[in-house]
């Protein structure tokens, strides 16, 4: 469909980081202590911001998008993960 | 241009005569418009509504304030309606559904549709049924439309049993009327 | 092509059946009722397959014709008065989607007090809504624009919502002859629906989320750019569906001349009473008064340049509205003709009747006229044929 | 019949990283499951709310899922219009509407009722955070008794609506609740809802850190003491036979259940409670299990 110059709609596409990035704004971040994970992906299941990703059977954080909530280490099992902060 | 008034009482069917008699008008056709006044829905309370046939389109669509033909449904309105007279020409018709000519200064024919309607058995919630009789009377009186195209008008409308006596009815009222003539 | 003896209202659901709609969200409000009760008697028939939702709101009556016209189906709606009023915050939603979608409205006056009768004021409120705006003068133009509505708002210059006026009682309730079109024929001038974007899992689109305030503004241009340009396109279909639906009217113009050419005077008005305004014309003509009428048929878009052509060299201009501008004084109509014209046409009256059913027929639109002929003092009055009834005034209360 | 994680890591994930929630966002957890729940077909209408800020701004949006916007009280009508032009198409959808508690239980109630009245195929989902969380944090018609938001400074003086409770009395094929802090629960749930024809509702608990006034690294914690607690029963109402969850089974005796002051004691919004004011939550809790029970023991 050939569309006219002046016509806009408020339509949108799925995309990373719509909202934004995290930027400088994080405090603390999760560090994931590979020699205690499990891989039971828990804190994968409960991230809010998807950036928990699966990876070799372990998961590895996008950092640049975690927002450092802290959810992941507080749902870990055997505590493989620990929050630091930000330097 | 012609243009009709009906008065009658809310649940006799006044709105329905007046679409009926434009229908019959279109299977002519002629142009027509038809519409009620709209408010006092009441069953009991007075009713108009308005019937313009003519042979070119019709652009006038507020109410008929000058009729040519004055329909009265219900004759107790001639003892109580303030309205019922109103914007008569002296060259203006009354069509009337009572057993007895009355004495008014208009055109005015009569026509006993009560008792068609009782002896046919077109009687709803009590009340006889004599809107569309009354159009027999008034077709005939007007010249048109036909009253082959009354019949089909109200074949379309009701349908069946109920069809059948009001055309029965409008027959009735059509050979009926004008056996007595009043002039003022 | 057949004749039929029908009411504005059934001229308007046999619209929406040739119109092949796909969903139709409906609440009943009177004088529109009867439309949305003739479709679902012609869907219960089995002679549409228009899906039909019965909501419990007109702003559920607009989000549901709204999300039917996002899922891909042509959609439609009417609605009234106060039903109008609720479905407000929806009418401006759908607009800003760009998505086209078709409602009829049965105008009535808005309360309180209550009032169920004809005036346009409901119509005329959603005015800057960002909706394309048609008004109807009788049944046979109700049915030719619910039509073309639908043509229009699906043009991919166009892709906006579009509302049909049409006087409450005095053209939803009035039986008269209408010509309706073939089913081929409209097969023929309308073609399967097309529009912006689509919301399905094919394409996961999103639709309405927030937009930065330089996007949103632009946005905002859009609808009026394609809102103005609309003119253009409504005169092609109105040309087009003259050739295809051989109508009675003529569609070829937005708004509607009646022995304006060599006239001295003229009068503004929109909707049903142009009919009684004609005669009212012709009578004054007859006397030898060089007076004629231009019918407003599209509110929106306005247009400038066929109004200001039409009303050109006039002496005098009166408008008439049958719809409010609290505290502007004159009527909606006015101000836009006024501000239209008032540097071409040194007088510009208005004159505000007809509101709540009050009846302004041929003789009071014939008086009316003769004292605009003569000179009006006041550049607005509000006239009224009747005696007013008795209203109880009240002096203010103090509350402890 | 439970998930395995397999399944749900080959799921659909309806959220792209870097979308405008607060962190620890309870509602992203939850359109997290939904996506993990239901897979592609399907069509979300959100109305207003924190959702349609999350989504982020134009020209992206971080919902991967066709997704429309709408205004607060439309989404059940939406929706339905949504469901009737693909069923017109021949096209099988879910259409999804996701709305949070104001715009269930009170400015969209109307149409909500209206669309479970009527049956509409749809499936909706309230995202519970139990006051008006995006624009602050006012009370709405489900924040709890004795909590304080900023209209209700001094701790509100109601209970909370009912909601679940109000939509199993529309007789609709489908009711059940749900908190983020069970995934399992609620995926399970979201994916049986997914395969009833007609209206069903999910009212799924989603723990606000800074409106409820905690850490936002507990959010799954608060979730699940919530259940534990039995303040927010996990129950499905399926075919008008209504089923505990397992995980709230042990609310059915009053004696095992977990006092309510671990659930309180985390969140700043109850700290001002009194004794007393306890003993009203306590027997509102009391209240709805003994309703529970009641139609458990009745069917």
């Amino acid at each position: 469909m050939s569309l006219l110059e002046y016509q806009y709609f408020p339509v949108t596409r799925p995309n990373k980081g719509a909202g934004g990035r995290t930027g400088a704004w994080r405090i603390v971040k999760p560090v994931v202590d590979y020699n205690k994970c499990i891989g039971c992906k828990v804190c994968f299941m409960f991230c809010p911001e998807s950036t928990i990703v699966p990876s070799n059977g372990k998961v590895r954080v996008d950092y640049e998008y975690c927002k450092g909530c802290g959810v992941c280490a507080n749902v870990c099992p055997v505590k493989a993960i620990s929050m630091v902060n930000e330097q | 241009m012609l243009e009709i008034r009906f008065h009658g009482r809310g649940g006799q069917g006044v709105v329905t005569a007046s679409q009926l008699l434009a229908e019959a008008a279109g299977y002519e056709n002629l142009y027509t418009s038809s519409f009620p006044i709209y408010g006092a829905e009441r069953r009991g309370a007075e009713i108009e509504a308005y019937c313009r046939i003519s042979e070119n389109p019709i652009r006038v669509t507020s109410p008929v304030e000058e009729p040519d033909y004055l329909v009265v449904i219900d004759n107790s309105l001639l003892q109580i309606s303030r309205n019922l007279f109103r914007g008569l020409k002296d060259t203006s018709t009354i069509i009337l559904n009572s057993p007895s000519k009355p004495d008014l200064n208009w055109r005015t024919f009569h026509v006993n549709a009560t008792k068609i309607a009782t002896d046919l058995g077109l009687v709803k919630s009590g009340w006889p049924m004599v809107n569309v009789i009354i159009l027999g009377a008034l077709i005939r009186v007007m010249g048109i439309p036909k009253l082959s195209s009354l019949e089909q008008a109200i074949e379309e409308e009701f349908g069946g049993k109920i069809a059948e006596l009001n055309i029965k009815g409008a027959r009735l009222a059509y050979e009926q009327v004008g056996v007595e003539y009043v002039t003022a | 092509m057949i004749r039929k003896i029908i009411s504005g209202n059934e001229a308007v659901a046999l619209g929406v059946k040739l119109a092949r709609v796909g969903v139709t969200g409906i609440y009943p409000i009177t004088p529109q009722t009867t439309i949305i009760e003739k479709l679902a008697e012609m869907r219960a028939k089995g002679e549409i397959e228009t899906e039909i939702v019965r909501v419990e709101s007109e702003h559920s009556a607009m989000a549901a014709t709204f999300g039917a016209a996002l899922g891909g189906v042509r959609a439609f709606t009417a609605t009234a008065s106060q039903g109008l009023l609720y479905m407000h915050e929806m009418i401006w939603w759908v607009a800003g989607s760009r998505v086209p979608v078709v409602m009829v409205v049965g105008t009535r006056a808005v309360g309180a007090p209550w009032n169920i009768w004809n005036e346009h004021t409901d119509f005329t409120s959603e005015r800057d809504s960002g909706w394309i705006m048609a008004f109807a003068s009788n049944p046979q133009e109700a049915l030719d624009l619910t039509l073309q509505a639908f043509r229009i708002s699906e043009d991919e210059r166009v892709f906006l919502p579009m509302m049909v006026g049409m006087d409450g009682f005095i053209l939803s309730h009035t039986k008269t002859n209408v010509l309706i079109p073939d089913q081929d024929q409209v097969d023929e001038f309308l073609p399967p629906r097309r529009q912006p974007y689509v919301i399905d899992p094919e394409d996961p689109i999103g639709m309405g989320n927030i937009f930065p305030p330089e996007g949103y503004m632009r946005l905002r241009e859009s609808i009026d750019l394609a809102l103005r340009n609309s003119e253009n396109i409504i005169k092609e279909i109105g040309r087009e569906y003259n050739k295809k639906i051989n109508p009675l009217g003529d569609y070829s113009t937005l708004n509607v001349s009646y022995k304006l050419e060599d006239a001295d005077y003229a009068i503004v008005l929109m909707g049903a009473w142009a009919g009684d305004a004609m005669e009212a014309v012709d009578t004054l003509r007859e006397k030898g008064i060089k007076i004629g009428m231009l019918r407003i048929r599209y509110l929106r878009p306005w247009s400038e340049k066929e109004i200001r052509n039409a009303l050109k060299d006039k002496r005098a201009v009166l408008v008439l509205d049958r719809s409010t501008s609290f505290g502007r004084g004159g009527g909606p109509l006015y101000v836009e003709v006024k501000s239209t014209i008032s540097d071409i046409v040194p007088q510009v009256k208005g004159v505000v009747s007809g509101l709540g059913g009050v009846t302004v027929n041929k003789s009071e639109l014939l008086y009316i006229f003769n004292k605009f002929v003569e000179g009006l003092k006041d550049d607005v009055i509000w006239y009224y044929p009747k005696e007013v009834g008795k209203i109880e005034f009240r002096t203010p209360r103090d509350i402890e | 019949m439970s998930l395995g994680l397999r399944e749900i890591l080959n799921k659909h994930n309806g959220i792209l990283s870097g979308t405008s929630a607060c962190p620890g966002c309870p509602e992203n957890m939850a359109m997290r499951m939904l996506g993990m729940g239901l897979g592609k077909d399907m069509v979300l209408v959100v109305v207003a709310g924190c959702s349609s800020v999350i989504q982020g701004n134009a020209p992206y949006n971080a919902y991967n899922l066709p997704t429309v916007n709408v205004a607060f009280a439309a989404g059940p009508a939406t929706a339905a219009g949504l469901a009737r032009a693909y069923k017109q198409r021949g096209k099988n959808v879910t259409v999804v509407v996701w709305a949070g508690d104001g715009g269930s239980a009170d400015i969209g109630f109307a149409s909500l009722s209206g669309a479970a009245e009527r049956n509409d195929n749809i499936l909706y989902l309230t995202v519970d955070n139990e006051a008006y969380m995006n624009s602050g944090g006012q009370r709405s018609g489900s924040t709890p008794f004795g909590a304080i938001t900023t209209t209700t400074p001094e701790g509100k003086k109601e209970n909370k609506k009912n909601l679940p409770l109000l939509m199993i009395a529309h007789n609709v094929p489908y009711v059940a609740t749900a908190s983020v802090g069970y995934p399992h629960d609620y995926i399970e749930k979201l994916k049986k809802a997914k395969q009833v024809e007609g209206f069903k509702y999910i009212h799924v608990l989603t723990p606000d850190p800074y409106g409820w006034l905690f850490d936002p690294s507990k959010t799954a914690e608060v979730a699940k003491l919530a259940v534990q607690t039995c303040y927010w029963p996990l129950f499905e109402y399926y075919n008008g036979k209504l089923s505990i969850s397992s995980e709230s089974l042990h609310c059915l005796d009053r004696r095992t259940r977990r006092p309510i002051r671990d659930f309180l004691s985390v969140q700043g919004r109850f700290k001002r409670l009194t004794e007393d004011q306890i003993k009203i939550l306590e027997q509102y809790i009391d209240n709805v299990w003994e309703k529970l029970k009641s139609m458990l023991d009745n069917q």
